[in-house]
């Protein structure tokens, strides 16, 4: 399965590791930030409704 | 205007090294490269416009935040904001009194820091005369840079960070004139480069400074 | 010349502290702002004076016409008295230092180095700064701080006279002035309240 | 049709792309993975590069983003500076740390690639280098966000500097040149069809480049969604604060 | 102590760039030289040593008015002079803190640096150690110098010529041992000498320190 | 615990500026130093409190009992109301900041960065700083600077809280600081005399 990428293996296995991670890395920090900001932002709307009815 | 590039002059002078600053960092830097690359002097002759460069350079760069920043913690800043002074002119005479305080006395001691670093001979005119298109755009560079950062706390870090990038064609068309120079090369096209950018540097950043400080200080 | 301020609504550090306030001083008048600490005096100061900008309403008059001062006076520690008063005279293109030197008892201190001087005398020169100025608003933060009564005495005459040339003051404070003419405006009524909370808009506030 | 100016409405911005972000998302995922996967294993090694030429697939597209990011942000900037949208301002952020990291994958694609083919990882040629100056564009326009506390003044300063900042960036990319005549291979992805690279590359190649552009949309709507939020959630803790 | 040491970390990181500061003048001082130099990697291996020490001894240098500065002007430090902490303490944990701020950050980002410079292969390993050697003595020499200083109106050009005599013999051994591992000669001698400096400075300086502290502070 | 001061001239700038001043504070006891303008009062606090040498006579306790505070508390802008009292805490060894926070009723704004308070708030800070020091000896200058009523309070029921614990103080105002017990010295008589001028000896002065 695996081509046979000869004697520049580990650059382009490396080059493929590198990008591939700081994509990843990239999505999961937007994504959890967005998760948790989101999560957040409501928490203090709820807070702020309760108090207002208060 | 008169006044304030009066009082900027005077308080350089009386804080004990507003002149001295930058040419004692350009002083250190020059008499510790060869400390630090090694005494050889083939290699020292070949590197020296360069280091001069960026000797001159790094000692614009330290003392950028000073431009605004004393003024900023006093006060004085705004009340200069509503003084009759408009905007821009305080930026340029700003921008002056840093090229006056810190690039003109470079230029000036530049021949003989280049002795220490043994420039050849026909590399000194060279040099002098780019440093002096040169550095106004420096100074000029930096004062937005520093009308940027003003009254961030620690602004000095982000300032240097800022500033490196835009300083990079300035140095390129510097260095490479004061290089083709010193190996009596055809050096035209880069000064002629150096003065483009040292003049629309000069004619245009004010306004983005101005502005930039406009907002700073709202 | 008056300063008509309507309805401002004042922020620090992007929070609201003042909302609603509204009065006018009218040329020839004072008016002193107090309230308990951190209220938002300095704030609604800073906002009239037009160093920062309001949330909300208007200020009457553009800031050309105005002169601030608070605790950073704007004076340089290794210039003397005299170079620090005829630098800001130069600046407004009054050139007269003399008259604010005297008002202020400060010819005898006029060559030493303002670094070298007292805080009440660092204060004095602060506020004949104002004089120099020659701006019709003063507008001053804490202006007597450190001063003794003396020269809290000095500074009342001197904002008299400026009363007196046509000129209007906005003051805060927590001691006496010694300006017994003056209009009082407690800014306490005017704290701002916690927001509408289904106003998500532009401005996001 | 309304004015396409109703997306600068923070909410209208965030039910809009909340309902195109997941096919945005999809098929990048889709153009990507189909991408790379034809790349990396159906395509022949090159005859003078062998099997490095598989590294075009990341560093052209993760390039080429790296400069569209940055003009994408400087349009966002002249929309806040002339409009005062503050979408657009929160998009230019959001943008940063996006195009920050395709130069990063650049520049280490590259470095990578370098090694077998120049003999170096480097070398200060003026690709390389104007990349590097970029990069130093995108930290310190970041920097600049993070270190200024209300938001519209940072929103001001930072788009002023990112006008400044590509007038000197377009100067630099001359004076680099100038400066170095380089080792990098010129444009080959141009119409004229003569100079393209053998088709064999071009098709994942192309696929891989609408897969970036799409992740860099993706991303770069969901984080303006959060910047919205993470806005709106200061100036409501702001306001509780006051009690 | 470990309350002083944790704030002075802390006070560096919220504004934003305690470790940030040195590293950026590295980065600049690094990405300028080509510029200023020319491009070619031949000449740039050859400096490669000599810059990267360079770099870190202006970096080092930039950040040390900072050490007392602050503490001065708000009135800690003479809280500080008159609490139970011995004075000794005091100058050790200012410039460990110094250190690790702007020392070691610089340690671990030099290969980085180095890769842009061309260092050959075999010049990593000396290069990080002597640096791993010679940053503290760079830091404790530095807390002495800002000790002498504190106090003054713009020490920090004072500072930096008084501080750079005392950094020659660091610089000298170091830059010798970063060029010498280089070049794969041997450099015994110069490590010797360079943890030498380092020892010795770290035992016996900071009693000098307090004591032009103590003074300072009268 | 007594302070005792006696014959103490101190000098500024080179320059004398209050000569022969003697007193003692006892414990339990405050007192007031008064003078106008630029007489004096900071130096001497300063040179009692060690941070600068006398030209003459005799301070009877040595720095490490005092705490000095003047418009300059060492507070960092960036850390915030409970961690700097909670540094300062630590390099005295007291540990305990929740009754300085709640003396100066300091407890709602504990986790705001100290650089955002009004002026009257971060002169609450720097005097609960003196609560968190420990020491038997308060030295003030100004201390109520900025302070409205409310907490000029809190700070005299402070103070009497210092003073019940076995401590003292001594201070320099200009204004009325709500400490009726207090005794008040007025420096005034002790200006310094110019120097005879053919005494040219020694000490140059
Ligand atoms: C750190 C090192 C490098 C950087 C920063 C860099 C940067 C770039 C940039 C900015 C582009 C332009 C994309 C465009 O304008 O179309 C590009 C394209 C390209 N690079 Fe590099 N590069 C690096 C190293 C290399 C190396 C070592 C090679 C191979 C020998 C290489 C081969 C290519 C190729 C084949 C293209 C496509 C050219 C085109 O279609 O325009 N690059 N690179
Ligand atoms: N970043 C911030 N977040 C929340 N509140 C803040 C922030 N910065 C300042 N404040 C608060 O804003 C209020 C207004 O401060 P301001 O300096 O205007 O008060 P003041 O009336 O002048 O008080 P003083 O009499 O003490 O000088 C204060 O309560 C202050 O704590
Ligand atoms: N270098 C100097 N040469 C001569 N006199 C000086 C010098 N520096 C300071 N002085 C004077 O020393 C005097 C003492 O100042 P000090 O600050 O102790 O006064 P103070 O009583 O605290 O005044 P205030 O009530 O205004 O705070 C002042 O009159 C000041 O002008
Ligand atoms: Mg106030
Ligand atoms: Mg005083």
């Amino acid at each position: 399965m695996m081509p046979e990428l000869g004697k520049y293996a580990e650059a382009v296995l490396s080059s493929y590791a590198v990008s591939i991670m700081l994509i990843v890395v990239l999505v999961i920090a937007s994504v959890t930030r967005a998760r948790r900001v989101k999560r957040e932002l409501e928490s203090v709307e709820k807070r702020g409704r309760e108090n207002a009815e208060v | 205007m008169i006044a304030l590039l009066t009082r900027d002059l005077r308080l350089a002078v009386r804080a004990g090294g507003g002149f001295g600053l930058g040419l004692a960092f350009f002083l250190i830097v020059v008499t510790l490269v060869p400390f630090s690359v090694g005494p050889e002097n083939m290699l020292l002759t070949k590197i020296a416009p360069g280091i001069l460069w960026l000797g001159a350079l790094l000692a614009c760069l330290l003392s950028l935040d000073r431009i605004f920043a004393l003024d900023w913690e006093d006060g004085s800043l705004d009340l200069l904001a509503t003084s009759p002074l408009p905007m821009e002119a305080l930026v340029s005479i700003k921008a002056l009194a840093h090229w006056l305080t810190t690039g003109l006395p470079l230029v000036v001691a530049t021949p003989v820091f280049a002795l220490l670093l043994s420039l050849p001979e026909a590399g000194y005119f060279p040099l002098v005369l780019s440093l002096l298109l040169g550095t106004p755009a420096l100074s000029v560079i930096g004062t937005f840079g520093a009308a940027l950062t003003v009254g961030l706390k620690r602004g000095g870090l982000l300032l240097s960070l800022l500033v490196l990038p835009l300083y990079v064609p300035t140095l390129i068309f510097g260095a490479e004139m004061a290089r083709r120079g010193a190996q009596g090369l055809d050096m035209t096209t880069a000064m002629m480069m150096l003065a483009g950018i040292s003049f629309g540097v000069i004619a245009l950043l004010p306004f983005a400074s101005a502005s930039v400080l406009r907002v700073n200080l709202r | 010349m008056e300063l008509t301020v309507q309805d401002l609504s004042v922020t620090r550090g992007g929070v609201p502290v003042l909302e609603g306030v509204s009065f006018d001083v009218a040329a020839g008048e004072v008016l002193i702002l107090r309230g308990p600490n951190g209220i938002g005096k300095t704030t609604l100061l800073r906002t009239v004076a037009g160093l920062q900008p309001p949330l909300s309403g208007h200020v009457g008059l553009e800031r050309e016409a105005m002169a601030y001062a608070a605790h950073a006076d704007g004076i340089k520690a290794t210039l003397s008295v005299r170079e620090n008063l005829a630098f800001w005279a130069a600046v407004f293109g009054t050139g007269d230092i003399a008259s604010a030197l005297t008002s202020f008892d400060l010819a005898a201190l006029a060559d030493r180095a303002a670094g070298g001087l007292s805080a009440g005398q660092k204060r004095r020169l602060g506020l004949a700064r104002m004089v120099v100025t020659g701006r019709p608003v003063w507008v001053l933060d804490e202006p007597t701080v450190s001063l003794d009564t003396q020269a809290v005495a000095l500074f009342a005459q001197a904002v008299r006279a400026h009363l007196a040339g046509g000129g209007l003051a906005l003051m805060a404070t927590h001691i006496d002035l010694g300006l017994d003419e003056a209009r009082v405006l407690d800014v306490g009524p005017f704290k701002a309240k916690a927001p509408d909370l289904d106003d998500f808009d532009g401005a996001f506030l | 049709m309304a004015s396409i100016w109703q997306y600068a409405n923070p909410r209208k911005f965030i039910e809009t792309t909340d309902r195109i972000l997941p096919w945005v998302a999809g098929s990048s995922l889709m153009a990507l993975v189909v991408g790379l996967v034809w790349g990396f294993f159906f395509t022949p090694d090159d005859y003078r590069q062998g099997s490095t030429v598989k590294i075009i697939y990341l560093h052209v597209p993760s390039a080429l983003m790296a400069i569209n990011g940055w003009i994408m942000m400087l349009v966002a900037s002249l929309i806040w500076i002339v409009r005062r949208h503050h979408v657009s301002a929160l998009a230019a952020r959001a943008a940063a740390p996006v195009g920050a990291t395709m130069t990063v994958i650049a520049l280490v694609t590259g470095a990578i690639w370098g090694q077998p083919m120049w003999g170096t990882w480097w070398a200060w040629d003026p690709r390389l280098t104007s990349f590097l100056i970029l990069f130093l564009f995108y930290l310190g326009y970041m920097a600049l966000w993070a270190a200024i506390e209300n938001d519209d003044t940072a929103a001001d300063l930072t788009s002023v500097l990112c006008l400044v900042g590509s007038v000197f960036a377009v100067l630099s990319r001359y004076a680099v040149n100038f400066w170095n005549q380089g080792l990098h291979q010129g444009a080959s992805l141009s119409l004229d069809k003569e100079e393209n690279v053998a088709d064999v590359f071009y098709h994942p190649l192309l696929l891989c480049i609408a897969g970036f552009v799409l992740l860099f949309v993706a991303l770069v709507f969901l984080r303006t969604q959060t910047e919205i939020r993470a806005r709106r959630m200061r100036a409501l803790l702001a306001r509780e604060r006051l009690g």
